[in-house]
This record gives C-alpha cells, structure tokens and sequence, in this order.
C-alpha cells in the first residue's frame, strides 16, 4: 500500500516509478495544459490550479482505496500540481501497476475520470491579455 | 427564533466562489448545510446561482443540505470542480 | 510526424517525453516481466524477447501510422526491447499524446493490443532451473 | 517438372521454429508461400503443427499462401507472435 499521493506546487516529475516484479503492465496517464485560442482570438498561455488541499488530498487517498478495490492494484501514485501550469506541461499524472494490462489501463481511466469529477481542484485559464477565468466544467475538454 | 440550533460556522471559500465573494472564509450562522446555503446566497445573491451548483463539504466530505453543522465543523463550499 | 520508434537490446527509458503545447492528455504503457511460478514449482527468472527487426520496426510504423489515421495523435512513441529482461523490467513502451484524454486512451490500448498481435516479436520464458520455453501466444497473461 | 515456377528463396526462422528446426536461415525450392510451408513441412515433420500454426513474411509483410515468390524475395516463418 505504498501509494504516492500528493498536491505540490512542484512541477511534477517527469516519470514515476511503480513497478512491482508482480506487475506485468503499468499505465500512466499526464493532463496537461493544451494550447487555446478563445473565440474572441485571445490566446491561452497557462491554467492556474487552486485546491482545498487537504479534502483533495484525502479524496485521492478514497480514490486510491476505491480503485484498490476494484482492481489488483499492485503500485499506484497519483500526483496532482497546483498553481500556474504552462503549455504543454502536465498537472495530474496517475499511473498504475497491475497483473495484467487490462486493469492498469482501466483503472488509469477510472482514477483520471474520478479525480476530475469529484477532487475539490479548480482550474482557471489565463489568457495573453491577462485576463483569467475559472474553467466551466460543463464545459467539453480534458 | 434567531440563534436556535444555529452554529456560527467558519466556511471555507475557493476559486470562482472566492472570487464571487471578495472572501477566502467567511463565518455564518446556521443549524444546516442547507441552511448555510441559503444564508450564503443571501448575503452575495451574484454568486447564487454558482452557489446553486456548488457542492458542500462538512470536514473534508461532501455532505447532504441536511448535514446539521456543529461549531468545531470544517465547512467549505465546493464550486464545480475543474481539476485534472 | 516526429515519431519514436524503436527496437534496441538497451533497457528502455524511465520517461519518453511526447508533450506538446497542443496535447492535453498523454497516456503511456509499459509491459513488463511479470513474476510468474510455474504449475511445477519453478519460479520465472526473465523474458528473452527477440525480434525479426526490420519488420518489426516496419509493423510498427504502420501501427503508428494506422493510429494517427484513427486519432488525432500529437506525438507517438514505441519502444520495444529485446534480449533478456529481468522481473518488473519493462520490456515494452508505448507512449501517445492527444488533444483529449480519451482519445489518448483509446490509442495507447490499441497499440499495445495491436502490436502483440501482429508485430514480429517472440519472448522465451526463463525458469530458475535454466530451463526455456517460448511462449504460446494462446496462453492468457499481459 | 521440377523447378519449373519453383525458385530457390531463403528464408528466415526465429524463436519456436529455429529451434525446431535446428536452423536461422535455409534455402528452400518453392512457388508460392502455400508450396513453402508444405516443404519445410516435409523437412521438419516435428515442427508441422508449428508451421500450421504460423504466418508467412514476403519483403517483410505478412503474405498469404497464394503469393508468388521470387528468387530476391526476403521469406519467414512468422511463428504466433508474443511481443509486448
């Protein structure tokens, strides 16, 4: 049960290592900042992510118990950054370990869709004019 | 009846709902998550229609309009969530 | 189309970067040496994996290609290593960004199905007593 | 008639069936890929349910049984793959 769960305002490593000698697949899955250009033309340059933290923090350990439970889970690390993220730059990484491929590439998806539905974290756009806004979840997007 | 099973609570407030608000916490009287709700839209009727879609945690849970609130209770208002 | 695509004896990476400005979701994949005891006792040591290279590292462009033709694929990476590699070693990585993360998803899955299906690779188990055998693709397993 | 459409193609083996057959590489007189698997057959009878059971490269892409082969041709046994 050595999950890596944390909310920094540290870039996010690069790779997280949850191999296990039990595990035969690992998925791993990065959202990060994709370019936009808002109707009006104005360009995106960063989102800004604010969390409650500790509610965040203790969700994503629910999360890491309820995909447990659901998967044989071998490793599993879910990472989420806060404040300003630029292009490109990731600011969850999720990966897991499991016995076979099926179950990381599903529990991946489940623990992304989850955190993005329910983990007390906002994102606001930050344009090239300066102008900001807090992202509508209704929203399409990822 | 004012002050009848109503607790003055501290409300956690973040993102767009702090920003509505011009407040990171605010303290309100209520006995309700409901109640809470009600007097939170009262007091900025702008942000009511955000605070309509908000959800509610009472010590970092989400929590039912009908979760009585006690003095000692972490309350905060979640906006739609947007992480990830 | 800056596409990574490799077959080597080298041990994989720990991360291949396939960000970009216009990417909001990368998925990755890595299949790796799963430990394994066999119904008589012996417990696997490794996987020796070995290629038919040219056209393996030719299905694999086609694989690459297919996928950008089904979703829109930022940048792509497969990695596949040959030789042995020993438990909880990688001996596979696939890695995709896409504008959205379903679409991620959807490819990463795919190519990693894909490839084992089709791509001109073999794996040889080692047992503890020195003993081999290769694989029978009918068997289930990752 | 011997050799006649029949060319001398060389053909690679990996994994399962260069054990079978003891070999990486060998030269074999045939058609078409279908006259191929039905010689290294006769060749290597313990390896027969192997070849049945594999799949045929031409030039480095799978090939079915009808395809014509040439002298240039690059051949193999694709034995039931197992990467990943």
């Amino acid at each position: 049960m050595n999950d890596r769960i944390e909310v920094s305002s540290e870039p996010l490593p690069e790779h997280v290592d949850v191999s296990a000698t039990t595990a035969g697949g690992v998925a791993v899955f990065l959202g990060c900042t994709r370019g936009e250009t808002h109707p009006d033309g104005r360009q995106l340059v960063a989102l800004d992510y604010e969390a409650y933290e500790e509610m965040a923090l203790k969700q994503m350990h629910d999360l890491a118990a309820a995909a447990r439970s659901k998967w044989p889970i071998e490793r599993l690390a879910i990472l989420h950054r806060v404040g300003r993220v630029g292009l490109g730059d990731p600011s969850v990484l999720i990966a897991v370990s499991t016995p076979h491929r099926s179950e990381a590439f599903e529990a991946c998806r489940w623990l992304i869709d989850t955190l993005k539905k329910d983990v007390a974290i906002w994102k606001k756009e930050v344009w090239d004019d300066g102008g900001t806004s807090w992202v509508d979840p209704g929203e399409p997007g990822s | 009846m004012p002050g009848q099973g109503q607790m003055k609570v501290n409300v956690k407030l973040f993102a767009a709902m702090r920003d509505a608000t011009g407040a990171d916490r605010v303290t309100v009287e209520a006995g309700t998550v409901g109640e809470l709700a009600e007097k939170l839209g009262g007091r900025w009727p702008a942000a009511k229609p955000l605070i309509d879609r908000s959800r509610f945690a009472v010590n970092q849970a989400f929590a039912s309009h009908e979760t009585v609130l006690r003095e000692e209770d972490e309350v905060a208002v979640i906006p739609p969530v947007s992480g990830g």
